[in-house]
């Protein structure tokens, strides 16, 4: 393969990241406080038919971007108000989440399959593009990937550098110490599930605005998941997250290609890739052990009264 | 209240005297559609959708749909629920509804089944398909004519005989006006995923492909195209509005020439089981506009060859054809059978790709 | 301050889980009635056609009843996991191994006689089932990866191997090139028993009475619910807490895979990929909904299998599109969540306002 | 035991001073518990009140009140003579007063600069550099040695404690509650925090001491109240503090006698052999235990303790080393469930995490470690389990004695005292026991050094401790551990030795 062909492939890579990443940082930020939302995929593809609801009736795809992901926070905080105020089990909660907001996305999607809105297209950066071969595969991209080159660095300074970051990290790691330092854990988490879940929208607004400016309904396939499994694989540390959401990007866009140069191989063999590949990178990754841990506090509720 | 029923019941005798036969025919006739994926999908089940609509407008008919029916159990079920509500003729428009509907077949001698795309066949139960291939003969001459890479992507859907039929005869009207031409074939397994189709086009835009044509609901691939300045061709129904600096024209189904002729011939009683096949002739499948780019010559060329192909004087799978090793399948003389083509399961001379 | 206070309550309360279930149920189908009633649809008369369609007459009972014993087969292995609090989302992938395993038996000796076809097939798709369930248990123990991404992500595999399958070498020759295995012989198909109810119905009895008792009257089954109710206390009392998990989630996948035998054998009579509808995501909402007690979990099977068939008579007679099951689903499932809290705990006006 | 000297300087000047906090009339209830009751006490600027009382007198209960965490059921908080109620730590905070948990409320990932900032940061951007300035400038001024920078998971037990204080310190708290501060330090560190809190008081901030160790309370306060049954049964002024026999008789509510008759019993076979465990933070053990004798590991919590506990007890891997337990080597002692006879006991601290299911009733929880007892076949013979847990309940004194009741519907000394029932009911050889009276009451330690000193008759018994008394009351030997090793082992009637056990702890060898 030459580098004709690498460089389709890396620019490629990089766009089917894009999403992944944005799910990834929202589901991160999400279990930094201290709460597993496993409702990401439906939050993603709520994201993803509110941005091309917008879009389509207001013309507008800034907008469209930013409703979606104020929008799938909202509906992520269902998650908040069962495992929050209810008590309620987490793992099933984000699951349930997930099962009603696919259902709902195509309940209310129906009438919009088939028809496109305006989204984003596009663009060559100025100056950056024209660096050779990077420029080709970073610096040519839609204005939503050029905001996530930005989203791994602003969450790591919010979480390490800002008092709202790091009290919101208190509550993941030792609710009680959070609360005995005057702060209230509870409302923290709040906090970090609505904008845990507005990044996960703003990851399936990406899909329907700039990946396609089309909207059917499942069309996250299971991204929501990779996001959360990324997670894992990322130490809760977003530099990494970045790292392997392109590397599903890159998956995604190779396996395509490889048939493309035609490849013979069944393509339902390649179709397995992705998921054969997060639980390898899994499994690389908790074999080397020494990783940051979960939050001490991840997925165990606050009792009221205590 | 006596009273009044005896004048109801008067009149009606008055009535069944007086227009006997139309009242015979007044019963209302409920027509049921199973489709595989929702209506809303804006591809297959759309176009049948659309077909249901044009017999919904039918005086004296009731038409009803279950959507996102899958095939095998749950399709017996529904099927069998239709027949028991007393449905006088249920259509389903995938494959998979073919032993589910020829079991239900056999419990309700009296409903009439139509089954699309399938082969057998009950004493009530017909098959009929359309010969969208002929359209993606023709298709293929227009993108064989555009091509200057020589190399023409083809977003595949899932590998079934329907899609390589449709492969095939894309691939030979390729050749046939640009022999040195390759069709790249990426198989998505989705029928309705913009995302993953339009990869699927970028991929193939990527190893150099200028056109771009497609087996898939959505508009994904076309819109792959337009971004990359290249030129596509649609699928279902007429695209051009995703692409229009792309499109050259799209394969299009039109089912409205097909369903409404059913059920007048269920209402004067004239239906009996039979195979349907229909093609460009009799308007089922067809071309949709060309786009500005297509030079008059090349529409000129695509026009006549149409022109023949209704006449029945050129058959798209006429002999002599060869498969991806070289080995004759089709010999020279020959028109590959219907039966043949209902199980293709094999590419053409100049597909590159798996077939599965 | 609301004026409300939390209290913890000593004793859970009496037939709570009862009367829990009827509010979200109650909450669930209001919320849905609004939705229709915005899309235009007449709400009422739409949970009419629910009820009628699912459970009003004997044919829609009947549909109902084979619609729930692949989901009742799934429930009851992944709330044996749940109890153990190992997050087996994987039934559907097991359940695609099991339809697997039992092709494979059909498609290797189709003239084998009935009692050496049958046995062997039950056994494929115990295996391959369980198999599927196993590997992402040895993983979490040996490896420590998260149950929940593996099993997931084994779906999807699992799937996709299913349809390599049928799309290639299992590919019925007879078939034009479509996706599906030949057609079973008689002796793979399990039968009708009463109406259209085959002898499945028998197996996910059979199933539900082993079960019960291997949990409540043996060692083993007492190991399982301890190291359910705190793992630390299972390390200590040495139960073999990793032999266990894998245990469980063998069971969960054989019992998985059995749901996909039976699935595919009585009312496909072959395999296609379509058998594959999400029933390993239903079998988790049943199971929560039971609160993971087998019991109940017959009861939950039919109520959801007939949400999913009465969302057909909905879609025939109001256009309501499918999608309307998962929406059911997740909004009864998010209000039982929700509603459990209150068998524990109770608002009580607090005195200092 | 080494003698604290009171180094305070201006005590004086705070005589008389007018009480910043009011507690009045305070009571507490937990459903029907009973935690607090009409509870007053005055807390003075410049004084260390020490709040002296058994496990479960409402020490940590009242104290939880006072700051915020809690709210009372009745009763007035006065600060500075204003009424004033907490809904939360913060209006506690906000009010000057904070508290030191004994279980510590630090955030393990973030530095200590970050932790002592907490809730507390100026700006909503955050320098790192500027705060471990301002940390460590507070360090310095109440003599609190510490580095900002380090990350609180790196630190020792004693650090982590002047982490806390200096969160108090940093927000201007005038009331600061340290709550069984000792509990987890060695000697030295102890003497360090007593000088820290005599410096602190001298600068004016009001100290609340709790504990129920007499010597400190004596030596560190400047007032102390007694708690009992939730209820201050008894203030004292530092000049008229009688002696310690009064202040534990008060303390208690009948005269304590604790010495017990502890009479060496005949040695039997060995049956733990520990040669050269290492890793995991343990270097190089050497320790042996017999049938008949009790070996006592004295150290204060932290020191690898733990690690060699977990390894006996199969709960983790050997890394390097021989352990033989009833002369079987680990691997082969280990793959083997609990079974009745030949085999080893363990009572951990963690009574209600570790050797008990909260949620399952008393008869789950004596199958726990005996279901093997109780097995035909596969199956389990529940209804013979319920009558020996009847029997066991019975014979163990445990209230109340509802077997099927949950486990968390017992109080400590209970659940304690089923533990100890239903490992005995085993007859094991070897016995383990960590802590086994911590956070009980003296009654029930009593039972419960009584029941240890039976069973040695005839098995040998590993007792892990922090409480030196606790060791010197049963154990025939005593290793003293620090930082992962054994500094010294030696008979009870060592005298020397014992005397310089305080020294060991903190890692001196004496020579």
């Amino acid at each position: 393969m030459g580098l004709e062909l690498i460089i389709p492939i890396l620019a490629a890579t990089i766009q089917s990241g894009t999403p992944i990443l944005y799910a990834t940082l929202g589901e991160m930020l999400t279990e930094r406080s201290g709460v597993l939302n496993l409702g990401v995929e439906g939050m993603m593809i709520f994201g993803a038919f509110f941005a091309f609801l917008v879009s389509y009736y207001t013309g507008n795809p800034w907008l469209a971007f930013i409703c979606a992901g104020l929008l799938a926070g909202l509906f992520g905080l269902a998650h908040a108000v069962v495992c929050l105020v209810f008590q309620g089990n987490q793992v099933v909660s984000g699951l349930a989440l997930t099962i009603l907001g696919v259902g709902l996305a195509d309940f209310l999607g129906t009438a919009y399959v088939g028809v496109s809105a305006p989204g984003f297209s596009p663009f060559d950066f100025p100056v950056l593009s024209a660096i050779p071969v990077l420029g080709e595969i970073f610096f040519k991209q839609d204005a939503l990937v050029y905001v996530s080159f930005l989203l791994p660095f602003l969450f790591w300074f919010f979480m390490n550098r800002t008092r709202w970051g790091l009290a919101l990290g208190a509550a993941g790691e030792n609710p009680a110490a959070c609360f005995a330092a005057g702060l209230n854990p509870v409302k923290l988490r709040w906090a970090g599930i609505y904008f845990g879940g507005v990044l996960c929208g703003l990851g399936g607004a990406y899909l329907s605005l700039a990946y396609t400016h089309l909207w059917t309904n499942n069309m996250t396939a299971g991204r929501g998941w990779i996001a959360v499994a990324l997670v894992i694989f990322a130490f809760w540390r977003p530099g990494r997250a970045m790292f392997g959401a392109y590397l599903f990007g890159g998956i995604m866009a190779f396996q395509m290609r490889l048939q493309a140069v035609g490849a013979t191989l069944p393509s339902s063999l390649l179709l397995m890739l992705p998921y054969a590949l997060t639980i390898i990178v899994l499994l690389f990754s908790s074999a080397r052990g020494k990783g940051r841990q979960a939050p001490a506090a991840l997925g165990v509720n606050i009792e009221p009264g205590e | 209240m006596r009273k009044f029923v005896g004048i109801v019941m008067l009149a009606a005798l008055v009535a069944v005297a007086g227009f006997g036969a139309t009242v015979a025919q007044a019963k209302e006739l409920k027509v049921g559609f199973v489709y595989v994926s929702p209506v809303g999908d804006a591809g297959y089940s759309y176009a049948h959708d659309l077909g249901r609509q044009a017999v919904a407008k039918m005086d004296g008919v009731k038409t009803f749909y279950v959507e996102s029916v899958p095939e095998g159990a749950d399709a017996t079920r529904v099927i069998n629920n239709m027949a028991r509500k007393g449905y006088d003729v249920i259509f389903g428009t995938s494959f998979g509804y073919m032993d589910p509907m020829l079991k239900v077949a056999k419990k309700f001698p009296k409903t009439t089944f139509m089954h699309c795309s399938g082969y057998k066949t009950a004493p009530n139960m017909s098959a009929y398909f359309g010969r969208i291939y002929q359209s993606r003969y023709l298709a293929g001459l227009v993108a064989g004519s555009m091509t200057k890479s020589n190399i023409i992507g083809y977003v595949g859907a899932f590998p079934i005989p329907e899609v390589k039929r449709g492969i095939n005869a894309f691939t030979l009207g390729v050749r046939a006006v640009n022999p040195n031409a390759k069709v790249h074939v990426v198989w998505t397994k989705t029928w309705y995923d913009p995302a993953t189709e339009k990869e699927a086009a970028k991929s193939l835009i990527d190893i150099g492909s200028d056109v771009i044509a497609q087996h898939q609901d959505s508009p994904g691939p076309q819109e792959a195209a337009q971004e990359a300045g290249i030129y596509s061709v649609g699928y279902n129904s007429d695209m051009s509005q995703f692409a229009p600096k792309a499109h050259l024209t799209s394969v299009v189904w039109n089912w409205s020439a097909f369903y409404p002729v059913v059920i007048e011939k269920v209402k004067k009683g004239e239906w009996k089981a039979d195979n349907y096949w229909w093609g460009l002739s009799e308007g089922v499948v067809d071309l949709a506009p060309f786009g500005k780019m297509v030079p008059q010559d090349v529409q000129d060329m695509v026009n006549a060859r149409k022109a023949e192909i209704k006449k029945g004087t050129f058959k798209v799978f006429a002999g002599p054809i060869k498969d991806q090793s070289g080995t004759v399948r089709i010999a020279e003389g020959e028109v590959a059978s219907d039966a043949m083509l209902t199980g293709m399961d094999w590419f053409v001379e100049g597909v590159e790709g798996s077939n599965q | 301050m609301l004026g409300f206070t939390i209290e913890k309550r000593q004793e859970p309360l009496k037939w709570g889980s009862f009367f829990i279930f009827l509010g979200a149920l109650v909450f669930s189908l209001g919320v849905s009635a609004l939705l229709l009633a915005i899309q235009g649809k007449p709400p009422l008369e739409a949970m009419y056609l629910l009820w009628d369609g699912a459970f009003a007459h004997d044919w829609a009972l009947e549909d109902t009843v084979l619609k729930a014993i692949p989901i009742f087969l799934c429930s009851l292995g992944v709330a044996v996991c749940f109890r153990m609090q190992i997050w087996n989302i994987g039934a559907e992938g097991q359940y695609a191994l099991g339809a697997i395993g039992a092709t494979w038996v059909v498609l290797s000796m189709p003239d084998a006689p009935v009692w050496v076809l049958m046995p062997l097939m039950f056994l494929a798709a115990a295996t391959l089932g369980a198999l599927w369930a196993i590997i992402p248990a040895l993983l979490r123990e040996k490896m420590g990866l998260n149950e929940i991404i593996s099993t997931l992500m084994f779906n999807y595999i699992g799937i996709l191997f299913l349809e390599f399958l049928v799309y290639g070498s299992w590919k019925d020759p007879a078939s034009f090139g479509f996706p599906m295995t030949i057609m079973f012989p008689d002796t793979a198909i399990i039968g009708e028993l009463f109406g259209r109810i085959h002898w499945g119905i028998l197996v996910c009895a059979g199933a539900a009475t082993a079960l019960t008792v291997f949990l409540k009257h043996t060692r083993l089954g007492f190991e399982i619910m301890v190291s359910g109710e705190n793992p630390r206390a299972a390390r200590y009392a040495r139960m073999p807490y990793s032999a266990l998990v894998v245990l469980v989630m063998g069971i969960c996948g054989a019992l998985a895979g059995w749901a996909g035998l039976i699935e595919t054998s009585a009312t496909l009579n072959r395999l296609q990929p379509t058998i594959v509808v999400g029933y390993g995501f239903t079998a988790i909402v049943v199971a929560w909904l039971a609160r993971l007690r087998i019991t109940s979990i017959a009861g939950y099977s039919i109520l959801l299998a007939g949400l999913r068939v009465g969302v057909e008579n909905l879609q025939l007679e109001l256009q309501v599109p499918a999608s309307f099951t998962g929406i059911m689903q997740g909004l009864i499932l998010l209000s039982v969540l929700a509603g459990q809290f209150f068998n524990w705990y109770s608002f009580q006006r607090s005195k200092r306002g | 035991m080494a003698e604290y000297v009171n180094k305070r300087t201006n005590r004086g000047a705070f005589a008389g001073q007018a009480p910043f906090v009011r507690l009045q009339a305070i009571s507490k209830h937990f459903g029907k518990v009973r935690a607090n009751h009409e509870i007053t006490l005055d807390i003075r600027p410049g004084m260390i009140k020490a709040l002296l009382g058994e496990n479960g007198a409402g020490k940590s209960t009242l104290m939880s009140i006072l700051s915020g965490r809690f709210q009372q059921t009745s009763g007035d908080i006065l600060v500075d003579g204003a009424l004033t109620a907490f809904h939360s730590p913060k209006d506690a905070i906000k009010a000057g007063i904070g508290m030191v948990y004994q279980h510590f409320m630090l955030v393990e990932s973030m530095t200590v600069a970050q932790n002592v900032l907490l809730g507390q940061e100026k700006a909503f951007l955050i320098s790192p550099k500027e705060q471990e300035r301002e940390v460590a400038a507070l360090a310095e001024q109440y003599g609190l040695p510490i580095d900002p920078s380090a990350t609180v998971s790196s630190l020792s037990m004693g650090e982590k404690q002047r982490v806390e204080i200096l969160k108090l310190l940093y927000r201007d708290s005038r009331v600061l509650i340290l709550d069984e501060p000792t509990a987890v330090l060695t000697p030295t560190e102890t003497e360090q925090l007593f000088d820290a809190m005599w410096r602190m008081a001298d600068q004016g901030k009001s100290l609340v001491f709790i504990s129920h160790k007499l010597k400190e309370v004596m030596a560190v306060a400047d007032e102390i109240a007694i708690l009992r049954k939730g209820e201050v049964v008894d203030e004292f002024k530092e000049a008229d503090v009688p002696n310690e026999a009064v202040l534990a008789n008060r303390m208690v509510g009948r005269d304590v006698e604790l010495a017990l008759d502890a009479q060496p019993v005949e040695l039997g076979a060995t049956v733990l052999d520990v040669q050269g465990l290492d890793g995991d933070g343990l270097e190089d053990i050497m320790l042996s235990v017999r049938k008949g004798e009790i070996v006592a590991i004295a150290g204060v919590a932290g020191n690898g303790q733990k690690e060699l506990v977990e390894v006996v007890c199969g709960l983790r891997k050997p890394v390097r080393g021989d352990v033989s337990i009833l002369g079987l080597e680990w691997h082969d002692f280990y793959p083997r469930p609990p079974r009745k006879g030949r085999s080893l006991a363990y009572i951990p601290e963690d009574r209600q995490g570790l050797a008990t299911c909260k949620f399952v009733d008393l008869v789950d929880n004596f199958l726990l470690t005996t279901r093997h007892s109780f097995t035909t076949g596969p199956f389990l013979n529940r209804s013979k389990a319920v009558d020996t847990t009847i029997e066991i309940v019975e014979q163990f004194n445990v209230q109340p004695g509802h077997i099927d009741a949950d486990a968390r519907a017992l109080s400590g000394g209970n659940l304690q005292k089923l533990v100890i029932g239903r490992e005995f009911f085993r007859q094991p050889d070897i016995i383990v026991a960590e802590n086994p009276t911590q956070g009980l009451d003296i009654s029930a330690t009593e039972e419960v050094w009584q029941r240890l000193l039976e069973v040695r008759k005839r098995s040998g018994i590993l007792l892990i401790t922090s409480e030196l008394n606790e060791a010197l009351q049963l154990a025939d030997r005593i290793a003293v551990m620090y930082r992962g090793r054994i500094i010294d082992q030696f008979p009870k009637s060592d005298t020397k030795k014992v005397e310089a056990i305080g020294l060991m702890m903190a890692g001196v060898t004496p020579e």
